[in-house]
Parts: structure tokens; C-alpha cells; sequence
């Protein structure tokens, strides 16, 4: 299955990328599924990382669908 | 009313404080964010602001209906800029409209501390020497 | 820089706010009192404020000079509306910028209180059938 | 000796003044002198007054001088 994977702020700037789309198994939980998309940019890991499904903060364990909208980002410094 | 929204157009802090009036209310608390010139002792040139905005408003929604539960108040209004701002330029504006003004200073502190740790924005500070995307301190979760 | 005026002016609560902001503050809290259209369920056709001019001065400037020995603040404003005053209009501004926005919350809370306890102001509310000088509860001494 | 004594709002409203002017005994003291005053003006007496001594708030026991600005007024409501 695919899902978008959106970067904001430091992570577009150490990925390259706002928005790539990346293949995943089926019923794969979300920490698994950003540990995996982790995994393809090594720079990201010198950042503590914020993870969403669906413009909502995820949960470790929920399984992540088809055609889901992910992002990563780094702590947040609006205001 | 209440309201949040996200812009990239100057922000009036009188006008927006304003929109948080309603009839059985005297006083209204805003706070109004804005671009330092100076951090920790350096210089900043200019911020840029960057926001996932759908979510970044849904966040901003959810702390409107958590301060309405949570502290006595009447109206709320949070509006953020994103893009480039200058020195001096607003960044952020929260206004509480409350019967009593204890809670209205009560809901804007607790708004803008909620703001910083959970609302996805993010601002990269430009230096004469350089440039950052500053990583908040308190992380969601 | 601080200030303390009385005016019979429309107050514009953004510019009153700004005219506080020093280079190393990111933060103003701004409250803005203003003329409620019911209170205690009667509805005030409009008020009027009167002020002991030159002691209200003196007062305000002693608030401000207190809450900058208290509180861990930079900056502070206080404006005053005097004359007849309709309905929404802005009575009072009180701004106040700190480093760090939670020193501006309490410091703006602790003026408004003293304000309202001791600067020799003084307001009118007229009713369609009537009109009644307002004596504060929270008397001097 | 003499002293100006103003009034405001509600006791402007109540004396029908807002400035006067009134003779007081050489050396009489804050509260004496205000007792003075305020029994010219029984409507006054349902009133909780504050009073100020040259655009101070008067302690009881202080010196009246002549050509002090006396001021009369209800506890405060700016705002």
C-alpha cells in the first residue's frame, strides 16, 4: 500500500523533500511505518521527531491505512 | 465568536482582540507574540514561519474547546502569521473574552503555552551568520 | 519605555501595546477594558468616566513603579480613557512586555487590580431610566 | 487658613460642587479637617469616602497646612 509522507521545517531541510509517497506493508503499525521511513535519511536521527497520521499526533500502535497522509517533524516553535 | 486562523497578511492586534467581544463582557486579554530582536544574545535579521496548516488548525481548534471546558470564558480568538516577518512584526495573537478578567488572563496564559508545544509551526531564525529552524523545548507527548 | 497618560481619545489598543516593546522581549500582554453593554443583566446606554486628573497620574505612575520592583518585567503602559464612552469603546489599555511572557501575565493582572483599587477615576452608567456613579468595591486602605 | 476642596462624581453630585474653598484652624489634623467638611454635607454621609491631601491619599493623622488641595471622594471605579 502507499502513503504521503509530508516534511516540514528542519525535516524538509535534512530530507530534500516536502512530500515523497512510500510503499508499505499492509497492517503495519505506525511506529514500525516511521521507523522505516526514518530509516531512509539518516540525518533525521539527530532530531528528537514528532510523528502524525492524518493531521492528528499518532499513536505508536495504531496501524497505519492505505492512502494515509503522514508527517514528520521535528518539536514544534510556533508562537 | 471564536476563531483560529492561520495568514500570511500583517496582523492587527486591536481589530482581532476586538472580534472576541461579546455583550456581557468588559475585558478582553491578548497576548500578542512578536519577532525579537534580539535572542540569547544574538541578533536575528528576520523569522520565517512555516505550518502544516490543516492540522496545525485542527490543533488550534481542540485548544479552543479544551479552554472552553476548562476555565470560564466566552470567547476565544487565536490567529498566527506564517511566512516572513520582520523585527517587531506579530507573529501570534490569542484574545480571551471573559466575564471575569481572572479567567480570561488565566485561559490566554494557558492558550499560549498549549500553542508553543502543540500547534505544528515552526520558525527558523535568520542571523547575518547564518539560520536555524528552532526545535521547541516542549515536545507533544 | 513606560508611560502613563489620560486622554479623551479613541485608545488603540495595537499602537498602545507596541509603544512597550524593547529589543529583548518577544511577548506583550495587553489588557483592554472596555464599556460592556449589560452588566448585572441592565443594559447601559453609554458611560461616562470623570478622573481626579493629576492624582490619577501620580497613582498610575506609582503602579507602575511598584510592579517593576515586584515582577520581572521591562516595560509598561497604562492608558485611561476620561469623557463619555459608548458602548464597546476601549476605557483602559494596560500593556506590559517581559522576557518572559509569564512574568507580562501577572504583572498586567496585578495593574488592572490596583488600577480598579486605586487610581481616582470614576465612572457613570446611564441606563435608558436612569444613571448611577459606581463606587468601587475595593476601597483604598 | 485656607484649603481647596474638590469633588468628584458622586460627591460632586451630592455637594452640588466641584471646588471650594473652606476656612480650617491653624495645625487641625487630616481627619478632623475632613469630618469638618464632610458634616456640611449630610448626603455625603451615605457614602463610603476616601479623601487625599495634595493629590496623595491622607493618613488620618497629618497636618493640615494652608493652601493645601483637599479632595473628597467614593472608593474608586476606572477601568
Amino acid at each position: 500500500m502507499k502513503v504521503q509522507v509530508l516534511f516540514f521545517g528542519a525535516t524538509a531541510e535534512e530530507t530534500g523533500e516536502r512530500e515523497i509517497e512510500v510503499s508499505l506493508a499492509e497492517n503495519i503499525q505506525a511506529n514500525e511505518a516511521f521507523a522505516e521511513i526514518v530509516g531512509k535519511y539518516p540525518r533525521l536521527k539527530s532530531h528528537k521527531l514528532l510523528f502524525a497520521i492524518n493531521q492528528e499526533y499518532a499513536s505508536g500502535d495504531e496501524i497505519v491505512k492505505d492512502g494515509d497522509e503522514l508527517a514528520i517533524f521535528t518539536a514544534v516553535s510556533g508562537g | 465568536m471564536d476563531f483560529c486562523e492561520i495568514t500570511t497578511e500583517t496582523l492587527d492586534v486591536g481589530a482581532i482582540a476586538r472580534r472576541v467581544v461579546p455583550a456581557n463582557c468588559g475585558a478582553i486579554v491578548t497576548l500578542d507574540g512578536f519577532v525579537r530582536q534580539i535572542t540569547k544574545g544574538r541578533e536575528t535579521l528576520y523569522l520565517e514561519y512555516e505550518g502544516y496548516e490543516p492540522m496545525a488548525l485542527k490543533e488550534m481548534e481542540k485548544l479552543v474547546a479544551q479552554v472552553k471546558t476548562e476555565f470560564e470564558i466566552e470567547n476565544v480568538g487565536i490567529v498566527h502569521r506564517l511566512g516572513k516577518l520582520e523585527i517587531g512584526e506579530t507573529s501570534v495573537v490569542i484574545s480571551v473574552a471573559a466575564p471575569h478578567r481572572r479567567h480570561a488572563f488565566a485561559a490566554c496564559e494557558w492558550l499560549i503555552k498549549e500553542l508553543k508545544r502543540t500547534v505544528p509551526i515552526w520558525k527558523k531564525e535568520v542571523y547575518a551568520d547564518g539560520e536555524v529552524w528552532v526545535e521547541g523545548e516542549n515536545a507533544k507527548n
